[in-house]
């Protein structure tokens, strides 16, 4: 039974940005209106969508009814389900906040960016088809180049011209990669690529694996794998804290794609791949996640910390990754949404910080903030679960993955714990400047920017979702555990595709 | 291949070899041709004479040989011979504009600057300074 | 009725001839459509083109046309000449002004183009009170007798068909 | 239940004392007292289990696959432990509500103690390592609020972050440990775990796990050499110390190692880590502690010196010694808690803690005095205090130890320190509250009331009771704490009096008279130790943390400078290098698809590309040049997908290729016009290097794929056969853009859409005062500008080219699903014609004569697009499915009217709309910079033979 | 052919490398324009290089080249006009913020690296 | 047959005209002269696309030839007015 839902989440925010653009540009509280209406149905979609997925396994959605390989069609399974839902969810979060922060209203076309960004990312996630993932990684990207330099400035736009320039590059590589894949295979479909790649003639490996090493090399820029996430600090530390906190999920995506074709097109169990990718992605996210860690120590502003923060995360989920077995997969989408909150929640906090604080700097000594009870707080809340300590869903995400990194116990526990004592000194040494900072003159006089009530909603929000995330972690793993063994063994996932019998020679 | 065909194929080949001579001459006075404005008379008129006959051959190949009409050779010969004044103009006033001096051209006659060399020829309307605000 | 519908006449005929040659077939839809947007693109494009000249002589237009055809050819063999044969130090260029009575700018903008087509010659710039051409020739032995021919030959033509 | 309720009631209470801190410090603490009260007699209630000797459990699923489970259970040890963190808890919260100043947040305060109460709580009732785990981290945390709560002392900050670092990291440790002891075992439930002894000590893991689990525990207890973090956790409110360091954050090290001690303890590993960590630990704080002035260091080396007598205790590996560190963990939790509330109401009655302002209190405050001097005698171990007891049971364990085949060292030693414990016991009562009155305090005191003694006063009675009874009041709970620590029934017997022929007896003797000698001699040893150089901890500890964090400023900041070009160099070496290697390690057959024949005129066309690439490096420099050379790349590429048969292609990219063109120019006009040459030759050289050889890789991979046949058929097989019959078109590619793959056309004009409109929001921004305004506002041009702006010919020329290349996009438009053509190359085909009349006589004059919503043009082309995706679902068929008819109406050009041109339709608004608002957006720009806006088409009014500008303008 | 096409792709994304590793962002741009042209070239060449068979349906026509990398290479190209054209404009902003156009944020006074900031 | 050969001359023809038009970008005193060898290049390429058109006997590039028209006169007319007024369209 084919559904029209799956499409939602790509047509209703553009159809709502489209809307805006044409509509409502003049008149900023309709636009608040209408965008967050349309978030909120997002999240009743998703809901939707993940209800189905759990239920009835991956569906297909032929788009023009052309069968698949030949159109392209979208895909609804378990983690594609998921990751439209944690959109949704950060979404309303993020919106809620820059409405109540003013943000929104500091540029032009903030909500109509924002739907556009949305439908960028949902398309993201449901297609099935490779180069229809570039190109719905291009109306992501070009969506936040909008939030990225939401309001100007030089900085902004200078670091603006910085990550544009990288993706640019990323975009290039993306398409060098999907040409040699079509060069090779003769496909795009990702289901049929998922049957086709195991079974190709020997002397097409070399060149396949180029193909795929450059795919996953897009990936890793998306999410910012070291040495390639050099983008990262510059864009997130100069972006709007609201937008920083939607970008949590943008580095998610290159993870999810990492997911999607190194674990289900490019097994290591397939000839021409073998341990290829494992062996290439292990010592990078070794590294992220030191760069991230010390980084964290290291970071001179509240706002570079944060970034720096969102590079160790993705250090730890890649690790999960280049394992490329069910329970360290199932650790890792545990680990991704976890992060996905507590890195979003950290750059609101961080941008309430900075409103009320001349700047975000970590080695001057500034009188701590006004009102700092309950944003220190906040703080401490979200640096227990960034650093990963118990007993939010940091910690249990970290023991997932080490559990499931066992037999490589000796490499990776190390690096585990020492980057998260790493990341706890240098939340803690933040913490105490922000907030602690003794100071013989009183607070910094009253907040020139006070944000409204929307605004901590949309932080304890987060909070809150981790919380959930923490609680019910036992339901949520075993689901996901059953969403990474549906991805170690894509056969649902390709019948669902009704792929034309291979021709005989072939066979 | 009867008489007719064959007088059609000559006259299209002689075209054809004209147009071809024509474009050699015009690209080679780009090189031979001392300075700028000299070698902007080469292209101006031989090149596109050259490629007008080029089209015209074209335009007679498929309506009389292969049967087919085609009259895009025409439109595009048109389109070249309407624009090669105004780029010949462009390159010169550019040309002027970077390499001669005014001292150097010779007088209008009638006690005005060549518009090119006329810094005052500024054209401002109040009215319309206000942006154009148009979203 | 019809005034109404061809503010623009002439650039209703060109446009019309312009489709069919675009889609290379004579068939009644073609017509149509031809007649459908040599209407519709007059009328959106008509404030660009203010205080349209009327051709007073169609004819004279079009013996001038060929006129100036026959010069193109004409001219491109002469700059052909030059171009193989005359040694580039025998050369001599020439910059011509060229006072012009003509006032409208299409006649002007005609003539101008005729200038740089035919040979030897390139209108480069227009006097700032629109009353001289600058004509650069490529071998002028004789400047003065290029501008008389210029004013004779094509200027007094123009003069006829717009003013 | 009653279990997880008891570990949850402090958490649950947490959020209590911020709210009812409105209804006044009494009730505060009332509800927090009440809280731990009854959590306490929830225990209560389960005790007489306990002391029967059954162990209680409780089970509720959290993570079962990972193995985290929110297990309890409750044997002696729990027990022992849970009482005294709840018990002095309950006396720690009337303590400190007495103790705690008007300017202190009292709701804060009990929150985090609170927090720590559960926290401790969960550690000693876990029945699963990883919720163990948690707890264990939860402690450190709430240890951090709490040691930091006064925020306006530096030491206190300090001291936290010192505290959090070291068990932060200790507990790091552990989980490594405990992880690694859960996968021997196959569990992380404790009790699972328990049983195990052999597996886990025959398994090559033992060692690591040991010790992994032991840098947790000696980091929570304070053993050398991690001991320095706790007497800087002083700086924190006295209740916090009282209740830290007496019965709960330190001992949770001890707790662990009593609790692991059936599995990990008895071997060699085991004995010489252990006990030689707390003999050294007990002898060394103790020797500290005798030259500390401040009452409080000298408490907290005090501490450290009796966690390393407990610790070595465990560390001797059999049921006997087990016992007694049992024992003299609750002794020294009553004694030490006691002390730690009299320093307190020292501290706050005299306003200082310094031992060298002080003494003579013995008059002044006499009920302060008996209780501290109570306490400080059962610490030195003077009979009969319970202090005593367990002194005497440790030195008669440490006379029978053997260490490294020694027999003196063990003996010598705890004698040693039991001297030094003597020592500096008395000074804390003699330099106190002994001697004669002075007359310097800062504060002149007093006792306090009896809230503030209350407590202390307590915890001392239960220093004599237990002193005197042992049997009645203490022999039980150790039994069976006993018992559950050595998973053997152990047999207590707790006695004043071993014997004359007992060596503890001599050895206490000498320890008690020592201790009075080097009292006596205090001044002298105190030079000399003055004197000595020492490391001190603290400058150490602050060196290597803040050169740590140096090191990680430097490395973050020197990567992540903001120096783009070194990212891509990078960048491009890791790709390339990723490549390659991924290529080298596989395997490669030539392909042996036939070659197309070089031909003569190709050939010049790549020697036109190859000639402008190379130009374009060499000239890059002069950016219009530049220009002008993209332009002839451009032109020589789109030149090439015609001669390959992509007629579709070379239309869109010679068009593409004039507007970025175009965009390039305008924007150059604010850029400057040449690039300074800024790089050395050497590096120059590296880059070239870096670009060739990435070039050369492309170059390979194009020639070895174009050079092969595919692995399979294409999809493009059925694109070919099913694009007229089912697609109704004959262009291919068109109908692979508008039909087959329409969804992906649709997301590239979002793309376009997006774009204009973030350059509209852009130079939005850039209008706004700021400094981009003012650089606009003073803008010279940087060139000199030709004097007229709108040459007529162009003007003239353009009123004939702007209508017929209006129709060429018409033509192209609707052509394009069977010809090359369609709604992206008209759109631009007419953009590019609107170019031209901007160029001809300006944006503003031209806009101001054709208003056209640029937005509305974007927005619609992006909704008719979406629309005709949408309608399809009427049908009831997916989005996008399109449908096509072949129409003939009278007497219009015979289309076809398919929904694919109607969403190409959409296709050519958004390209149009996104053009225009971006050239709308750099007129505006331009406008702001000093461009005016003309009234007519051209400059020159040749009808009056003058310049339009003059008259009209000004 | 092939080598021709294979060797000036390769040549142009050399070219478009250098320049892009240059250091100013009017290069930069430059040198990424190539590299998309490179892009378009190289998807264009994965579809394998056919004289005279355009994908025309056509019943005279000997064969189709294969039409579907074509179809990719617009919706490249009209992404990567997109792309330039934001770069482009966000360059001329950042360029009238900043008062120069470099693309390094490494000056003193970047907040990209606030820690050699405004000590 | 003749026709053949009139071609074959016809491309060379053109063929070493753009081949002298690259050299002239390559080497000239001043951008209006590249310009000038550019829009050279443009007519000459148009003029190729058409013979080619003739030897394939395929008029599918034709509206490629005229858009190379358009484009090409554009794009010259946007270089010149750079180099004369710096903001071509204001
Ligand atoms: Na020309
Ligand atoms: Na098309």
């Amino acid at each position: 039974m084919m559904s029209h839902w799956i499409i939602a989440p790509v047509v209703l925010p553009a159809i709502m940005g489209a809307l805006i653009v044409l509509l409502m540009r003049h008149d900023l509280l309709l636009q608040r209106i209408f965008s967050l209406a349309a978030t909120l149905a997002l999240i009743a979609i998703a809901t939707a969508l993940l209800i189905a997925a759990s239920n009835e396994g991956p569906e297909m959605y032929r788009l023009g009814n052309w069968p698949a390989p030949f159109g392209i069609v979208l895909m609804l399974d378990r983690l594609s389900a998921m990751m439209v839902m944690l959109t949704a969810v950060l979404a309303v979060a993020v919106q809620l906040y820059a409405i109540g922060t003013g943000w929104d209203a500091r540029g032009r076309h903030f909500h109509a960016l924002f739907q556009f960004q949305l439908m960028g990312i949902c398309g993201a996630f449901l297609t099935g088809d490779a180069f229809n993932l570039f190109v719905f990684f291009e109306v992501l990207l070009i969506a936040s180049y909008g939030l990225m330099i939401h309001g100007g400035g030089k900085n902004r736009l200078r670091a603006g011209v910085q990550y544009i320039a990288f993706n640019l590059v990323g975009s290039s590589l993306f398409l060098f990669a999907l040409a040699t894949v079509y060069s090779v295979t003769g496909t795009l479909n990702i289901a049929d690529l998922a049957v086709k790649v195991p079974l190709l003639p020997e002397g097409d490996a070399g060149l396949f694996r180029v193909a795929a090493v450059m795919l996953m090399l897009v990936f890793a820029i998306k999410g910012a794998l070291v040495p390639l996430q050099f983008w990262l600090p510059g864009t997130y530390a100069n972006a709007p804290g609201v937008v920083a906190a939607l970008f949590a999920v943008m580095t998610k995506i290159g993870a999810y794609a990492m997911i999607r074709f190194g674990v289900m097109v490019l097994p290591p169990d397939s000839p021409a791949m073998g341990s290829l990718i494992a062996d290439l992605l292990l010592p990078s996210a070794i590294a992220t996640l030191i760069i991230g860690a010390i980084g964290v120590l290291g970071a001179s502003t509240l706002s570079r910390l944060a970034a720096f923060a969102a590079i160790a995360s993705m250090g730890t989920l890649f690790l999960a990754i280049s394992a490329f077995t069910p329970a360290a997969t199932a650790a890792g989408l545990y680990y991704m949404v976890h992060s996905t909150f507590a890195g979003a929640a950290l750059f609101l906090i961080t941008d309430l910080v900075i409103s009320r604080r001349a700047h975000d700097r970590l080695d001057h000594a500034l009188p701590p903030i006004a009102q700092s009870g309950l944003i220190s707080a906040l703080f401490m809340l979200s640096a227990i679960a960034t650093a990963g300590m118990p007993p939010l869903s940091g910690f249990i995400g970290k023991l997932l993955v080490m559990d499931a990194l066992r037999a490589q116990a000796a490499l990776i526990w190390p690096v585990i714990l020492g980057t998260s004592l790493l990341m706890i000194l240098g939340m803690a040494r933040a913490g105490s400047t922000l907030f602690w900072k003794a100071h013989a003159s009183a607070p910094t006089e009253a907040p020139t920017h006070r944000p409204e009530g929307l605004a901590f909603v949309a932080v304890f929000g987060l909070l809150g979702a981790l919380i959930v995330w923490t609680v019910m972690a036992g339901p949520i793993t075993t689901w996901l555990e059953a969403t990474a063994v549906a991805l170690h063994d894509p056969s649902a996932y390709i019948a669902a595709n009704a792929l034309p019998p291979l021709p005989q020679e072939v066979k | 291949m009867n008489g007719m065909d064959a007088y059609i194929e000559y006259a299209i080949s002689a075209l054809l070899v004209i147009g071809g001579l024509f474009g050699l001459v015009g690209s080679f006075g780009l090189l031979k041709l001392r300075d700028t404005m000299q070698r902007l008379h080469a292209p101006t008129k031989a090149t596109t004479v050259g490629v007008g006959s080029a089209l015209i051959a074209s335009m007679a190949y498929f309506m009389l040989i292969e049967g087919k009409t085609s009259w895009h050779e025409l439109l595009i010969t048109l389109f070249l011979f309407l624009t090669a004044p105004i780029t010949a103009n462009f390159i010169a006033k550019a040309h002027m504009h970077l390499a001669i001096r005014e001292e150097d051209m010779p007088a209008t006659g009638v006690g005005t600057d060549w518009a090119t060399y006329d810094p005052e020829m500024e054209v401002v309307d109040p009215a319309l300074l206000e942006p154009v605000q148009r979203n | 009725m019809l005034k109404r519908l061809f503010p623009h006449p002439l650039l209703s005929v060109v446009l019309f001839v312009t489709w069919m040659l675009l889609v290379n077939q004579f068939k009644i839809g073609s017509l149509v459509m031809a007649l459908i947007l040599s209407i519709i693109i007059p009328w959106m494009t008509a404030a660009y083109w203010p205080n349209r000249p009327k051709l007073k002589q169609l004819p004279a237009f079009a013996a001038y046309c060929l006129l100036v055809m026959w010069d193109i050819i004409v001219a491109n063999i002469q700059v052909a000449k030059i171009i193989l044969f005359m040694p580039a130090n025998k050369i001599q260029s020439a910059w011509i002004p060229v006072p012009i009575e003509l006032k409208t700018p299409e006649a002007i903008t005609m003539l101008a183009g005729t200038i740089t087509m035919t040979p030897g010659t390139v209108t480069a710039d227009m006097s700032s009170c629109g009353r001289v051409l600058l004509i650069h020739s490529l071998h002028a032995p004789d400047p003065d007798a290029i501008r008389d021919d210029i004013k004779s030959r094509y200027e007094a033509r123009l003069k006829r068909i717009f003013e | 239940m009653s279990l997880a309720l008891i570990a949850a009631l402090p958490f649950l209470g947490a959020l209590l004392p911020g709210l009812m801190i409105r209804a006044g410090k009494n009730a505060c603490a009332l509800v927090t007292g009440s809280v731990t009260a009854l959590a306490l007699l929830l225990l209560g209630l389960n005790a007489p289990a306990v002391l029967r000797g059954e162990v209680i459990h409780t089970r509720i699923d959290w993570i079962p696959s990972l193995g985290l489970n929110v297990n309890f259970f409750l044997d002696g040890l729990g027990l022992l432990f849970a009482g005294m963190i709840l018990g002095i808890g309950l006396l720690i919260i009337l303590y400190a509500r007495f103790y705690l100043s008007k300017s202190d947040p009292m709701g804060q305060f009990y929150t985090y103690l609170l927090l720590f109460q559960g926290a401790m709580v969960g550690i000693v009732l876990s029945d699963n390592i990883l919720l163990l785990l948690v707890f264990w981290e939860l402690t450190s945390l709430s240890s951090f609020l709490l040691i930091g709560y006064w925020k306006h002392l530096p030491e206190g900050r300090q001291g936290a972050r010192m505290a959090l670092t070291v068990t932060g990291a200790g507990g790091l440790a552990m989980i490594a440990g405990m992880l690694i002891l859960g996968n021997i075992v196959g569990s992380y439930d404790l009790s699972v775990i328990l049983e195990n002894k052999e597996a886990i000590q025959s398994s090559d893991w033992y060692l690591p796990a040991l010790i992994l689990i032991l840098l947790g525990c000696f980091t929570k207890s304070a053993q050398f050499p991690f001991h320095f973090w706790l007497p800087h956790a002083m700086a924190a409110p006295t209740p916090v110390s009282a209740y830290l360091h007496s019965a709960t954050m330190v001992k949770a090290g001890l707790f662990l190692m009593a609790r692991m001690w059936p599995v990990l303890a008895g071997t060699p590993e085991w004995f010489y880590i252990v006990a030689t960590t707390g003999l050294v630990t007990m002898v060394m704080a103790a020797k500290i502690a005798l030259f500390k002035d401040d009452l409080k260091a000298l408490l907290a080396f005090s501490t450290v010196s009796h966690l390393g007598l407990i610790t070595m205790l465990l560390g001797f590996g059999t049921a006997e010694a087990a016992t007694v560190a049992v024992f003299h963990i609750i002794n020294h939790a009553t004694f030490k808690a006691a002390l730690f509330m009299s320093a307190g109401i020292v501290d706050h009655e005299t306003h200082t803690r310094d031992i060298k302002r002080l003494g003579g209190l013995r008059t002044l405050m006499p009920i302060t005095f008996a209780i501290a001097t109570l306490a400080a005698l059962s610490m030195a171990g003077i009979p009969p205090l319970n202090g005593f007891l367990s002194k005497e049971m440790m030195l008669e364990e440490a006379a029978h130890v053997v260490w490294g085949g020694n027999r003196w060292i063990m003996p010598v030693l705890a004698t040693i320190g039991a001297l030094f414990s003597v020592a500096y016991s008395f000074r804390f009562i003699a330099h106190t509250f002994l001697g004669p009155v002075r007359d310097d305090y800062p504060h002149h005191p007093h006792d306090p009331g009896i809230g503030m003694w209350a407590a202390p006063a307590f915890l001392v009675a239960l220093v004599i009771l237990i002193g005197l009874v042992p049997m009645t009041a203490a022999a039980w709970l150790v039994q069976v704490a006993a018992n559950a620590v050595t998973g053997q029934e152990v047999e207590v017997y707790i006695k004043h009096w071993h014997g004359l022929e007992s060596p503890a007896l001599w050895m206490s003797l000498l320890a008690i008279g020592g201790g009075f000698v080097l009292l006596a001699t205090h001044a002298r040893w105190l030079a000399m130790w003055n004197a000595m150089p020492r490391p001190e901890a603290k400058p150490m500890f602050d060196a290597v943390i803040s050169s740590l964090s140096h090191l990680a400023t430097r490395i973050t900041d020197r990567l992540h400078d903001g120096a783009i070009s070194r990212y891509f160099a990078i960048g491009t070496v890791t790709i390339a290098a990723a490549a390659f290697y991924a290529f080298w390690t596989g395997t490669h057959t030539t392909g042996s698809r036939p070659l197309l024949p070089i031909e003569a005129v190709p050939f010049l066309g790549w020697l036109a590309m190859v000639l402008a690439t190379i130009a374009i490096v060499i000239f890059h420099r002069n950016r219009l040049l530049t220009l002008v050379l993209i332009g002839i790349i451009g032109l020589t590429i789109s030149v090439g997908f015609a001669y390959f048969s992509a007629p579709d292609l070379a239309l869109t990219q010679i068009s593409v290729e004039v507007a970025t063109v175009i965009l390039m120019l305008l924007a150059l006009n604010f850029l400057p016009k040449q690039t300074p040459q800024e790089s050395s030759p050497m590096r120059r050289f590296s880059d070239m290097a870096v670009a060739g050889i990435s070039g050369f890789g492309i170059a390979v991979l194009a020639y070895a794929l174009m050079t092969r046949d595919f692995a399979f058929p294409t999809i493009a097989d059925y694109h070919i056969a099913n694009s007229k019959p089912e697609g109704g078109g004959t262009n291919i590619v068109n109908v692979i853009l508008v039909d087959f793959r329409g969804y992906d056309t649709f997301g590239e004009i979002t793309v376009l859409g997006i774009a204009a409109i973030l350059i509209y929001a852009l130079t939005e921004a850039l209008l706004r005062a700021g400094p981009a305004n003012d650089r606009l506002l003073a803008w010279a041009p940087d060139q000199r500008r030709a004097g007229d702006r709108h040459p007529m010919m162009l003007v003239v020329a353009t009123r004939l080219i702007l209508p017929i290349a209006l129709m060429v996009g018409v033509f192209i438009f609707l052509r394009g699903h069977n010809m090359p053509g369609g709604g992206f190359i008209a759109g631009l085909v007419v953009s590019i014609a609107l170019v031209m009349q901007y160029m001809a006589s300006g944006f503003a004059w031209t806009a101001a004569r054709q208003k056209v919503d640029y937005h509305a043009l974007i927005a619609a082309g992006v909704l008719i697009a979406a629309a005709t995706g949408v309608g399809a679902w009427f049908n009831g068929m997916p989005f996008m499915t399109s449908d096509f008819g072949y129409v003939h109406p009278p007497l219009v050009e015979e289309f076809e009217l398919a929904t694919a041109a109607i969403f190409d339709l959409g296709v050519f608004l958004t390209v149009l709309g996104a053009v225009m608002l971006s050239l709308a957006s750099l007129s505006r720009i331009a406008l702001r910079a000093g461009e005016t806006v003309n009234v007519e088409p051209f400059d020159i009014d040749p009808s009056e033979g003058r310049r339009i500008a003059n008259e009209e303008a000004r | 052919m092939e080598l021709l096409v294979a060797s000036a792709l390769g040549l142009l994304t050399s070219a478009g490398i250098y320049l892009m590793l240059r250091q100013r962002t009017f290069p930069v741009i430059v040198g990424l324009t190539l590299l998309s042209y490179a892009v378009n070239v190289f998807i264009f060449a994965a579809g394998r290089l056919v004289t005279n068979m355009p994908p025309i349906i056509d019943k005279y026509a000997a064969g189709y080249t294969d039409p579907l990398p074509q179809a990719l290479v617009l919706t490249a190209i009209v992404i990567s006009f997109g792309m330039t054209a934001v770069i482009v404009i966000m360059a001329l902003g950042a360029f009238l913020e900043a008062g120069h156009d470099k693309i390094d944020m490494t000056d003193k006074d970047e907040s990209a690296n606030p820690a050699e900031g405004t000590k | 047959m003749i026709l053949d050969y009139a071609l074959t001359f016809a491309f060379l023809c053109f063929g070493f005209g753009l081949a002298m038009n690259v050299y002239r970008v390559f080497r000239a005193p001043g951008v209006p002269d590249r310009i000038l060898a550019l829009d050279t290049m443009v007519v000459n390429v148009i003029a190729l696309i058409v013979l080619y058109g003739i030897k394939t006997k395929s008029g599918i590039n034709f509206e490629a030839a005229l858009l190379f028209a358009m484009t090409g006169f554009v794009s010259t007319v946007a270089y010149c007015k750079f180099i004369l007024r710096g903001d071509i369209i204001e």
